[in-house]
């Protein structure tokens, strides 16, 4: 450790001090008898100024007080340091999300029949806004509803190339915890894969050559 | 501080055959942390082997403290009292004769007291280490720098693919809304391509049919929107119109 | 201004923090898409711990967070910024921190047979209100008194990167003809021991790079 300069003092005092610091205040860190002159102070306070250049903070005067502060450009990052929780998603969001994903283009009223419970504007709002779903058009029935389907930013999100990569009913089926009951869902979703494996199989033969073309495709642009 | 109660009437009350070393009172006064301490500060003052304790002379030595402390009226702990007693019996046992075939634990009547100094001067020592480190506020401080530009937004939650699926195996545990709906009947790239076809369509314009397709995704690709577009008739979202026999279909959004 | 490096936008955080923070509490600054590997994050640190040598500053790993504190040797000066004296405290109370730190979890019943007096409520109320120490369980023995253990507080108040960074308790001596097998607490203590040093194994195992300046800045002065 080198010798403990004037410009060392002043530097750790505005660093730790938690207020602007007055070239007054500044001087009474030191001793009397090694008082530095205040043509002393300022020049470390410039010299500080001038070493900070490089790096994420700079120095303030705000009416006569020194100050050391964060630049802005780095608000980016350090509002992430302060952010708090990330709130979380109500079950009836993640339900409303997850049967627009498998049962697009869908309406509100189809997934409240599949819920069992109204689906507030509100959950289709917070959706939106977080631009998982969007309206993708208008069912022809009375009151007109309108159509959501999943997004490309819901894909990103989820790290999925197409809606082809989310797992199959029957797998979810067969999860740990569940019991597997073979009543109705479960045949239906084995329906549901016979179709999906089928089309999969007929498709698989004929275009391999395809195959990574056919899912960078399907995702729209 | 009691310092001058202490050279006041309370100080001549103390006995004078008493020795007492000019710092002695200093040190009694900023409290011994307790009867052990008291007994280290003698045994260290003296210089005596704290493995080979002479007992009378330090029993007296104590008492004498202990004497000094109830004339200064300082907070006297029973603990003080009770080593006294403590004291006082080893004393008495040091001076019977030991029989002459001894058993080794019992020999020595000082044993547990010295095993009780020896395990407590260990942590006064790490005390000492501890109280000695550079402490925040003392001799280390923080930087408490503000930031410009602060702008507090609460983060739009994360939500995995767990979650995800955790909701929908959640929504068809709900037995009854699973078997009356027809839940995923497509498979899925089905179900993705409505939605994309839907997207493109206008129910103010006509799209054309082929240009629904596209060459690069091959058979598969045709597959996928052929079904997509029928199930999208079927449930009545789009409606196809051919005006003759082999001319161009064109789509359409139900208006 | 140059461009913004990791190093900067980490040393940013330190400043602003009043915590310290850990490796994954750095990388949530960045962006998902542009998040810097573990490695990298270290070796931002190492560059902010070498770009310190020369100022007020150091680096300080406490339980696995960083945080920037200014060196001992500033105190004399940065203590006339602060008109409040540091807190003293009397040896009744550090004698029970010592006692906590080293044989924790510990009952005040164990604090007191050590120190050969009661233990007041009130010191106990001091630490805890400290936050040096916490109530970490209940012994089951009749009365279920408490058990106490010490805090990441304790840690960073007295800048210990971890318990293993307590120097060892000195060897106990032993009467002449006493046997070794003492008595429980020494055993205790000499279980502590060992599980402290443990601890410190696997702490130096994951910094190795920091062990030697680590240990340089944590000498006081």
């Amino acid at each position: 450790m080198s010798e403990i300069r004037i410009r060392d003092i002043v530097q750790a005092a505005l660093l730790v001090a938690g207020e602007p610091l007055t070239l007054e205040r500044l001087g009474s860190l030191f001793a009397e008898e090694a008082q530095p002159a205040r043509s002393e102070l300022m020049g470390a306070l410039e010299e500080i100024r001038a070493a900070c250049a490089d790096g994420p903070l700079e120095l303030q005067c705000i009416d006569k007080a020194y100050r050391l502060q964060t630049r802005a450009e780095y608000a980016p990052w350090l509002n992430r340091l302060f952010a708090e929780r990330p709130a979380r998603y109500s079950r009836a969001v993640l339900e409303t999300l997850a049967i627009i994903a498998y049962r697009q283009p869908t309406t509100r009223g189809e997934i409240e029949a599949i819920r069992g419970v109204a689906v507030s504007s509100d959950i289709i709002k917070t959706l939106i806004s977080r631009e998982w779903i969007r309206q993708v058009g208008t069912k022809e029935v009375p009151g007109r509803p309108a159509l959501y389907g999943t997004t490309r930013a819901f894909l990103e999100n989820f790290n999925l190339t197409s809606l082809g990569d989310l797992p199959p009913l029957s797998e979810l089926k067969t999860m740990p915890g569940q019991t597997a009951d073979a009543t109705e869902p479960v045949d239906q979703a084995a329906e549901f894969e016979a179709t999906a494996s089928e089309a999969a199989e007929s498709e698989a033969a004929e275009s391999e050559a395809h195959e990574s073309e056919t899912s960078r495709s399907e995702a729209p642009p | 501080m009691s310092a001058v109660l202490v050279r006041g009437e309370e100080w001549s009350k103390i006995p004078d055959d008493l020795y007492i070393p000019p710092d002695a009172l200093e040190v009694i006064l900023e409290e011994f942390a307790g009867p052990l301490d008291l007994l280290l500060y003698l045994i260290r003052r003296d210089n005596i082997d704290v493995l080979d304790i002479p007992m009378a002379e330090v029993t007296r030595q104590y008492m004498t403290y202990v004497e000094i402390m109830k004339a200064v009226k300082l907070e006297l702990a029973a603990d003080y009292l009770v080593m006294a007693a403590v004291l006082a019996e080893i004393k008495s046992r040091m001076l019977l004769p030991r029989p002459a075939s001894a058993d080794v634990e019992e020999a020595d009547p000082r044993a547990e007291l010295v095993r009780r100094l020896l395990e407590y001067e260990r942590y006064q020592a790490a005390c000492e280490d501890l109280e000695a480190r550079p402490r925040v506020g003392r001799e280390l401080f923080l930087p408490e720098i503000p930031m410009e530009a602060r702008n507090l937004e609460r983060p739009a939650p994360k939500v995995t693919l767990d979650d995800l699926l955790g909701a929908l195996r959640a929504v068809m545990q709900r037995e009854d809304a699973f078997a009356h709906h027809r839940i995923m009947r497509e498979p899925l790239s089905v179900r993705e391509r409505m939605t994309r076809i839907l997207e493109q369509v206008r129910s103010d314009g006509f799209t054309e049919f082929s240009m629904l397709f596209q060459v690069g995704e091959g058979k598969r690709g045709v597959v996928v929107t052929f079904l997509a577009i029928l199930e999208l008739v079927r449930e009545s979202l789009v409606t196809l119109i051919q005006n003759e026999p082999f001319a161009p279909i064109h789509v359409k959004a139900a208006a």
